[in-house]
């Protein structure tokens, strides 16, 4: 971190890759799947760079990257505002987000080589979304947040639409419309803070809104910011996906291919959450808080809904799918506890989350390659004819079911914990879905790989070498995590600081 | 002082546009169409050289603008006709309901 | 208001203006149409005399009584003409139709009623058309020379659209 | 007056204006005079030369003060100078369109009269928008709307072609005969054609009947103009014609016709309406207190425009309906008059016009290709030209309003203009938002259909080096507005001072 | 030694983690490294114990967490209670891992098995010396996994697996309680350290509600885990996994936590009589109510299963009966004797290869080793004088009776009753009578399996002489030492009390005798006499048929209403969204009807609306 523009770099490196692919001719296969996976692998690095600098007491804050981009209106007259400027920087929070980002890219680039065509465009629009992914945690603006925020979503309808299995023109549109009308009504929030504060640094908008005395372009009611606020949440609440927002997003986790679904529910859904809790409470504070009590519901509602649909699906992918939802129940459980051990329970969800859903979803890859389904009531035993992917599959599920020892446990003990510091009851009955959580995921996995094989997997092969590479990175990260959580706690510290300060707790 | 006040001029106009809007709108003859439009760019004619005498600061203007319309209006029929003969070479019709190969 | 000679003339040329129009509106037979309409153009004539217009009246019946009546009527005799004119269809849109020309007749008409102006005196029928003249060449002449691309415009467009197709054919044979 | 008088003025600030009519004349010339069997294109070639001339010479007296002719009927000014700046764009890029179209009927014995027609209503349009005078305004916009009559029509032998031009003739004589009613109350309650004079006079009129009778007239003109900008309620033309009428002039009418409207528009709304009181106790301008149905005409297009687009197979046809959404968000930036309106109005036709033109270069050369416009001729574009498709993708994300896009940053210009007033357009805003994503689902098919679906033939393409070059500028264009947008805000900044001689 | 305790739990996670990556080459060989592994666990347990009956307790800790201003710490302690715990579990796992060696030869995954015997033991001896609740409950949760792994570990079998996933669930159900019930604590502690837990209970911080809410949601996580009832279910069914894994997890440790963790937390317990009476009674009820099971059941792993449950249920009555040492002390010799009547069924089983127990019988002169051994067992669970069980469940009884629960302790008589009767109606169905014809090829299992035995038949014997009212109370004096919130060290009850417990299961013996040994009496009297009792015994109450009624379905039924839900209220908004929204393109369309007409009316009439909206509502109109 001791460059110039480490992070524009970082953001970008991808684009190297794109801009190799591009001169490269379509039918070298395996060249191209090189090319895509090594152009990932700066961005790994140079977030690596940046994690273990900041562990070892670097400041974050000599990353920052602030370029003066777009003026609306005179100049002159306006002085500051209305300006845009580029910047890039990170906090503790977002910089787990990017090694998060980083290391899924790599993985799910591994992941790509399930792809069965078209391995140029493919890898153009990966790396494109990786792009896109990066810039939302490294964005310190709204409008760059929204921009690279909108860069996620096209690559993604396409590599669904394209690469996806047999609705996935369906799904991508569902995609599209769901993500694009979440997105709209961000980007009215969006405007309507611009337009009346002048600025959309993330900072300065915090300063201004929590001001006794704010100085705007216009004024903003108290209405008015609670109108936001919910807005907000329906914008990042499509994304997460909050019920009953939720349909879209189970579409793309069946239809997808497994590469794309490893990072949506590993990063994209994430963005959701990342942007509730930079963007809802840190510049909406004090609504937020009368707004707990209804995420706090909504989570619990998400949380149950998702894993008692999850129960009765057959196939696999759609219990991951309403697994997800139910995941992020947890997420928006400790949103709304609205307590240290409630944001960090969230924040550690999302981390543990994107891992574990990587995870199963790169599983589910693997096996769907080998035995072409990923109906549950068509499998069975396959612990006979794939040990070792069954016994990973296992542990996927016991690490989403919220083992000790896995990053699972830990995010959710903590929502839990600050829920029930608040709400009781309300915890109690979400702890219903612990249960539950346990209960539909053993039936499915247990379904797939034990028991009596539903037809005969004779011939069938056990994981190759490469598809070793991203299990053990990703379960090795949710071990860590779940032994040794301060590694991401640490980091953490001076965000939830500060975000403490705001809620005034 | 004259006899006839500026709002019967401006009547007289108003109703002849009307006529004319109604004659463009519902008359199948395209030509008709065509010569209904033209009556009410008259109507304005009307408009401006009443107002030209009798507006708040008469002036010769009104009836140079009228003169630049009724220029106007006659290309506008000239190149009107023309379409039409055109399109009356390919389609043997001069209704003005049957055109419409393209809706939706 | 008296019954002054110009308000008798304005009375029956307009009411010649409007019976023309009724004509068009009601008549079926589309040649008809035209020659009422010729009355109505006449009469317009007439009035800007009264408005002290000549030169524009002039204009009026040299163009619209003469030059695009002929034409409309050439345009009426090129093309095969059903001599009736009446849609079959539609009722409902003319409906809609009339009701918006009597709202919009009405909401004008408000505004129109009592409009209230000054009347101030004008010399405008003083060598109307000298004053025509001098304010056309010297304020006006941007427009009037625009106008003049504007009537090549729509010759040559015309001609291109108008011409016969088959010459070329013709010309072969 | 006499000639002296006549000399003392300026007149080289007209340049480009004469630079085009000169062409305009020069190419009708030797139109006549060269043998027939000789290939009419060098007559686009040197059309196009002649647009670029007029560019140059306009780019000459950018720096130029405001200046006027003859009393405000010719007028420079900052406004006028932008807008044809955007005018004089467009027409060179639709002139490489024009000068590739290669339809199979009818056209080509009149490429030559297409070429100065062309050239005429790019004069019209110009002077459209650098007049003080109604009467100057009038006939530029009758000059445009003629030519575009007629240029619609030159297909003569399509049906299509002439069906498009009748329906735009009758509607448009209706359109100029509506406005055209209205600006002869506006005369008559103010004596003038002038539009600074009028401005000047309006301001002390308070009587209620003719403030009531401005207010109609005001309508008038609003819906009569509409026409030109197809939007609602005078809007349903545009798919017809747009569908009939050959894709360049297609391209002309939705991109320098569009552009022309808005900016007669703006001048006349804005000198004449923005100084007359509304009669209310506040004493707000008549233009503001009427601004609230500008803002239903606004959402009352996006919500046609979009919705309708959903359902069309035929390419052109879709595109006119997108191009009545863009008219739509167009007019939100009317409707909502900020302190960005000229900057924003600017920007975004500037970027409506690249993306639209691009898209249009590559719809002509595949429609013409195949012959047929249905939307599966883009089936596998992917396949047969990357190239193509991605530049395809790239206009159609930029109309859709993604970021990283010149589209993206006009749609934020125009939300920010619609929210920064204490009162904020929220519903126009949310209308624009929600009718946005609801054009998705038409560009995505689009483009579902270039990348997605199997090519229907794999045979490779090779692209006119006229349609090159426009689709190359319209993708630099677009990307690097949508990336560096601060180039063209400072382009506008630093020549024309916020556009403060408007009023002057 | 003891600073260095946390060791002992890395020896099985070691052996864990070697034979799950390189098992598979390894072969037969894994289960030299387990064995040795555990070994080296055992060795070090005794010198931390041995340590322990000087050195005070030891307790070490660092940060694990920190959220916000709370520093959540990870450790270890050594108490007099851990050390035991710490000497049983690696004993018992060693003992396994040894004679698993002879039990499981042949199996293909037999290093896999290995690995989950060690991932087991590390989680169960880290439970064990866990200094605070977070702590405990992590490695509760990992016990559960290896008893889970175990279970299914005949993946292939339909039973098994259905076993793995009921015993996970049903655990699940219990850990929920607990995990509440340790987050309600850690605010009104600020921590779970159990000292902070004990000194803030002492000191009277915590509301007697919030005590008793508490510690029974503790309860209900030692329910889940030690099978008590209504969570039993899973126990018996657990016996689809390999026999060691039964004697391992299913007798003598995981199934024990439930009871190590009460024991643990006791002073929450004494702090609340309701908590208190509510183990109590559980613990009574499910130790009469599973030994009637146990009394019809044919499957000879089955009966001990049902056993296990009511045993574990007189450890609970025993601890709501503030018998501390009671419990702890049955707990000790429990594990000693089930496990060798475990493993002595298993020794059965691996040499009839049966386990319905009518198929068996006169095996006591073929298997001369494991028969003597197994009635070693019988007569320790049976409560004979001399052994080891005789002493701890008369520690059980004088608890119960000195509480004053003398309905329950009646009940624990019952219970006494019945299981010397179906304990001994075991050992004659499987070693009495005549061979059966078929079992000709039986031999005695080779001696890796029968020396653990041995083994635990010594321990069977003796270990309960710790701990007796004739020689001295060692061990209840050592638990309580130093710490007075425990209890007493041991109570004096009525004399009578051991003379009914003899004399009830002399009785139980007997009646198994006549009917089984010397079968004066008719073994089908219940089946005849009373067929519905015995229905609803041998059908073990219907409880298993009740919760698939209830709760199974009902889940079921709930989920489908969701999707229902689903498809119907949340995908049909959106669809009707999209229908309306395409509909309205439609209607648009349509007036798109390509008439010139239409398109100037539309305008006209647009106009003309405008005009009169801006007439009338302008005011205008006079």
């Amino acid at each position: 971190m001791n460059f110039a523009y480490f992070l524009s770099i970082l953001v970008f490196s991808p684009l190297l890759g794109i801009l190799v692919l591009s001169f490269l001719p379509k039918t070298q296969e395996s060249l191209i799947k090189m090319v895509g996976f090594l152009a990932t692998l700066p961005a790994l690095l140079l977030s690596l760079i940046a994690y273990f600098q900041y562990r070892a007491g670097a400041n974050l804050e000599g990353l920052n990257e602030k370029v003066s981009w777009i003026q609306f209106g005179n100049s002159e007259q306006l002085g500051n505002l209305f300006s845009i400027d580029y910047e890039l920087g990170l906090d503790g929070f977002s910089l787990i987000m990017i090694v998060l980002t980083a290391v899924l890219s790599t993985l799910a680039a591994i992941a790509s080589i399930h792809i069965k065509k078209e391995w140029k465009g493919y890898f153009m629009l990966f790396l494109l979304l990786e792009v896109g992914m990066l810039g939302v945690f490294a964005a310190e603006n709204l409008i760059l947040f929204f921009i690279f925020f909108e860069i996620t979503l096209i690559p993604t309808f396409f590599l669904i639409g394209k690469w996806g299995y047999f609705e996935k023109e369906n799904a991508a549109y569902s995609f599209l419309i769901y993500n694009g009308l979440g997105s709209a009504v961000l980007l009215i929030v969006i405007m309507v803070l611009f337009a009346r504060t002048g600025t959309a640094n993330i900072d300065a908008l915090m300063a201004v809104m929590n001001a006794d005395n704010p100085q705007l372009v216009a004024q903003i009611s108290e209405d008015m910011k609670m109108g936001m606020l919910i807005a907000l949440l329906i914008a990042f609440g499509v994304k997460l996906p909050i019920f009953p927002l939720h349909s879209w997003m189970v579409r793309v986790h069946v239809q997808a291919p497994p590469s794309i679904v490893m990072l949506h529910a590993g990063v994209l859904l994430k963005i959701g959450a990342y942007g509730l809790i930079r963007f809802g409470m840190g510049i909406f504070p004090e609504q937020f808080q009368s707004l707990a009590v209804l995420l706090a519901v909504l989570g619990v509602v998400n949380l149950l809904y998702g894993a008692f649909l999850a129960f009765i699906q057959t196939d696999f992918k759609m219990v991951l799918a309403y697994s997800s939802i139910s995941h992020m129940g947890i997420v928006l459980i400790g949103l709304g506890a609205l307590n240290e051990a409630g944001i960090q329970g969230a924040i550690f969800q999302v981390v543990s989350h994107g891992l574990i859903a990587a995870l199963l979803f790169f599983l589910v890859g693997v096996f769907y390659e080998r035995v072409q389904t990923s109906n549950i009531q068509n499998l069975g035993g396959l612990a006979k004819g794939m040990p070792i992917t069954a016994g990973f599959l296992l542990a996927g599920a016991m690490a989403s079911l919220g083992l000790p020892g896995m990053s699972g446990f830990v995010s959710e003990f903590m929502a839990f914990l600050g829920l029930f510091k608040e709400m009781p009851v309300l915890a109690a009955v979400g702890a219903i879905g612990i249960i539950m959580t346990a209960v539909y995921l053993l039936r499915a996995v247990l379904g797939i790989t034990y028991g009596k094989a539903h037809r005969d997997f004779a011939g069938i092969t056990d994981m190759r070498k490469f598809e070793f590479v991203p299990v053990l990175v990703l379960v090795g990260l949710i071990v860590l995590i779940g032994v040794y959580p301060s590694v991401l706690s640490e980091p953490l510290t001076s965000t939830l600081e500060t975000i403490m300060l705001g809620i005034g707790g | 002082m004259s006899a006839v006040p500026v709002q019967a001029y401006l009547a007289l106009a108003l109703i002849l546009f009307c006529i004319g809007l109604y004659g463009a709108l519902t008359k199948r003859n395209t030509v008709i169409v065509l010569i209904s439009i033209e009556l009410m760019l008259n109507a304005v004619n009307i408009n401006l050289v009443a107002f030209s005498k009798y507006g708040i600061a008469p002036s010769i203007t009104g009836q140079i603008f009228a003169l630049f319309v009724i220029t106007v209006a006659a290309a506008e029929a000239a190149v009107g006709l023309a379409i039409l003969i055109a399109l009356y070479r390919n389609r043997q019709t001069v209704n003005i309901d049957e055109m419409d190969t393209m809706k939706h | 208001m008296t019954f002054s000679g110009e308000f008798l003339a304005f009375m029956s040329l307009a009411l010649v203006a409007v019976i023309g129009g009724v004509l068009l509106l009601n008549l079926t037979k589309v040649v008809h149409m035209v020659v009422a309409l010729v009355f109505t153009f006449v009469s317009i004539a007439g009035i800007y005399v009264l408005l002290s217009a000549e030169f524009v009246a002039a204009v009026q019946i040299l163009i619209y009584s003469g030059a695009i009546t002929i034409i409309m009527l050439f345009g009426i005799m090129l093309t095969r003409h059903n001599d009736t004119s009446e849609p079959q269809t539609g009722r409902w849109r003319k409906l809609l139709l009339f009701l918006g020309v009597l709202g919009f007749a009405f909401a004008v008409y408000i505004g129109i009623y009592n409009l209230d102006i000054a009347q101030t005196p004008t010399d405008l029928h003083v060598n109307n058309t000298e004053q025509i003249g001098i304010e056309l060449y010297s304020k006006f002449i941007i427009p009037f020379e625009v106008t003049s691309v504007l009537l090549l415009v729509a010759l040559i467009g015309s001609i291109v659209l108008a011409k016969r197709d088959d010459e070329k054919e013709a010309e072969e044979e | 007056m006499d000639l002296e008088t006549l000399l003392s003025y300026e007149w080289s600030i007209m340049a480009p204006e004469f630079i085009i009519l000169g062409v305009a004349t020069a190419l009708s010339l030797l139109d006549l005079f060269m043998p027939k069997s000789q290939s009419r294109k060098i007559l686009g070639w040197l059309g196009f030369a002649g647009i670029l001339a007029a560019l140059v010479s306009l780019l000459g007296l950018v720096g130029h003060g405001t200046e006027s002719i003859l009393l405000d009927t010719f007028r420079l000014d900052s406004f006028a100078k932008a807008f044809k700046l955007l005018l004089l764009l467009g027409a060179a890029m639709v002139m490489l369109i024009a000068i590739s179209y290669e339809p199979n009927d009818g056209l080509e014995e009149f490429r030559g009269e297409f070429f100065y027609l062309f050239m005429a209503g790019l004069l019209g349009a110009m002077i459209m928008s650098s007049s003080g005078d109604l009467i100057t305004l009038f006939v530029g916009l009758e000059l445009l709307s003629i030519s575009s009559y007629i240029l619609a029509g030159m297909r003569k032998r399509n049906i299509q072609s002439n069906e498009s031009a009748m329906k735009y003739v009758i509607n448009g004589s209706i359109a100029t005969a509506i406005t055209l009613f209205g600006m002869s109350y506006v005369y008559g309650l103010t004596g003038t054609t002038n539009l600074k004079a009028m401005a000047g006079f309006l301001t002390s009129v308070f009587d209620e009947q003719h403030i009531y009778l401005l207010g109609l007239a005001f309508f008038m003109i609003v819906v009569g103009l509409s026409f030109k900008l197809a939007t609602a309620p005078f809007h349903m033309w545009a798919p017809d014609v747009y569908q009939g009428a050959p894709t360049p002039v297609t391209a002309f009418l939705s991109v320098v016709s569009k552009t022309a409207g808005f900016v007669l528009l703006v001048r006349i709304l804005f000198s004449i309406f923005a100084n007359t009181p509304s009669g209310d106790a506040q004493g707000l301008p008549m233009i503001l207190s009427l601004q609230d149905y500008i803002a239903f005409l606004a959402g009352a297009t996006m919500i046609i425009g979009n919705l309708i687009a959903l359902r069309q197979r035929n390419i052109k046809r879709l595109f006119a309906y997108s191009s009545i959404a863009q008219a739509g968000y167009l007019l939100v930036v009317i409707a909502t008059m900020s302190l960005f309106m000229f900057d924003t109005l600017w920007f975004y036709l500037g970027a409506y016009l690249f993306m639209n033109l691009g898209a249009f270069a590559i719809i002509q050369y595949v429609t013409h290709k195949s012959g047929s416009e249905d939307i599966s001729e883009f089936a596998g574009l992917y396949r047969r030209a990357p190239f193509l498709a991605i530049a395809m993708a790239i206009f159609l994300l930029s109309l859709a309003g993604i970021p990283g896009t010149a589209g993206f940053i006009g749609k934020l210009n125009i939300f920010m203009g619609a929210l920064v007033p204490q009162e904020g357009h929220y519903v126009l805003v949310s209308i624009m938002i929600a009718t946005t994503v609801v054009s998705y689902f038409y560009y995505f098919g689009v483009m579902v259909q270039m990348f997605f679906r199997p090519a229907a033939d794999t045979q490779k393409v090779k692209l006119p080096a006229a349609l090159t070059a426009v689709i190359s500028i319209s993708i630099v264009a677009t990307i690097l507005f949508g990336v560096a947008p601060n180039m063209a805000f400072d382009f506008l900044q630093g020549n024309f001072n916020q556009f403060t001689d408007f009023f002057q | 030694m003891m600073e260095n305790a946390w060791i002992i739990p890395l020896f099985p996670l070691l052996s864990f983690l070697f034979l799950i990556l390189f098992g598979k080459r390894l072969k037969e060989a894994s289960a030299y490294i387990g064995i040795l592994l555990t070994l080296a666990s055992l060795v070090y347990s005794l010198l931390v114990l041995f340590e322990r009956f000087t050195a005070p307790t030891y307790k070490a800790e660092g940060v694990w967490l920190t959220i916000g201003d709370v520093q959540l710490t990870a450790g270890f302690e050594v108490n007099q209670l851990n050390a035991l715990m710490l000497v049983i579990v690696s004993l018992v796992s060693f003992l396994v891992h040894t004679y698993s060696k002879g039990y499981m030869n042949g199996d293909d995954r037999f290093p896999v098995f290995y690995a989950y015997l060690g991932l087991f033991t590390f989680a169960m001896l880290g439970l064990v010396i866990s200094p605070n609740l977070l702590q405990t409950y992590f490695f509760w949760e990992l016990v559960g996994l290896g008893s889970f792994l175990l279970i299914g570990f005949y993946f292939y079998k339909e039973e098994a697996k259905a076993a793995a996933k009921k015993a996970f669930i049903m655990t699940r159900i219990g850990d929920v309680g607990l995990l509440i019930g340790m987050i309600l604590l850690f605010w009104q502690v600020g921590s779970f350290e159990y000292d902070e837990i004990f000194a803030a209970v002492e000191a009277g911080s915590i509301s007697a509600t919030m005590i008793t809410l508490t510690a029974i949601l503790i309860f209900i996580g030692a329910v889940g885990k030690s099978g008590q009832f209504p969570l039993h279910t899973w126990l018996p069914d657990a016996m689809e996994g390999p026999t060691p894994v039964s004697a391992l997890i299913h007798a003598a440790t995981m199934v024990a936590a439930g009871v190590y963790l009460v024991a643990a937390l006791f002073p929450l317990f004494t702090a609340s009589e309701t908590a208190l009476m509510t183990v109590a009674i559980i613990g009574a009820f499910t130790a009469i109510f599973a030994a009637s099971i146990g009394l019809v059941q044919k499957d000879i792993k089955r009966v001990l299963a049902y056993s296990t449950v009511s045993q574990l249920g007189y450890m609970m009555l025993a601890l709501g009966s503030a018998g501390y040492v009671a419990g702890v002390f049955h707990l000790m010799t429990h594990a000693f004797f089930k496990a060798l009547l475990f493993l002595a069924a298993g020794s059965v089983i691996h040499a009839v290869h049966t386990q319905n127990i009518e198929h068996m019988g006169g095996l006591w002169k073929k298997l001369r080793i494991t028969g003597p051994l197994f009635l070693i067992g019988t007569l320790a669970i049976s409560g004979v004088p001399l052994f080891s069980g005789f002493f701890s469940k008369d520690e059980i009884l004088i608890a119960a009776w000195a509480h004053g629960n003398t309905v329950l302790f009646w009940l624990a008589v019952i219970a006494a009753f019945f299981t010397a009767f179906y304990m001994f109606r075991l050992f004659f169905m499987v070693f009495a009578g005549e061979a059966r014809s078929d079992m000709k090829n039986v031999h005695e299992s080779p001696s890796v399996m029968t020396m653990p035995m041995v083994v635990l038949g010594v321990l069977a014997v003796v270990a309960g002489y710790v701990n007796t009212p004739w020689f001295g109370t060692f061990l209840g004096d050592w638990l309580v030492e130093g710490n007075h919130s425990l209890g007493h060290g041991h109570i004096e009850g009525p004399a009578w009390i051991m003379v009914v417990a003899t004399v009830v299961s002399l009785l139980g013996i007997f009646l198994a005798w006549l009917m089984y040994g010397k079968r004066s009496l008719s073994r089908d009297w219940l089946t005849s006499r009373a067929p519905l009792t015995y229905k609803t015994l041998y059908n073990k109450y219907y409880i298993d048929e009740f919760y698939q009624l209830t709760i199974v379905t009902g889940t079921k039924f709930f989920s489908s209403f969701l999707r229902f839900l689903e498809v119907f209220l949340v995908e049909g908004i959106v669809k009707g969204v999209a229908g309306i929204t395409s509909a309205l393109g439609k209607l648009g369309s349509k007036f798109q009807n390509g008439q010139i007409q239409t398109y100037g009316t539309m305008a006209f009439v647009g106009l003309a609306i405008l005009v009169v909206i801006y007439a009338v509502t302008g005011g205008y109109l006079k």
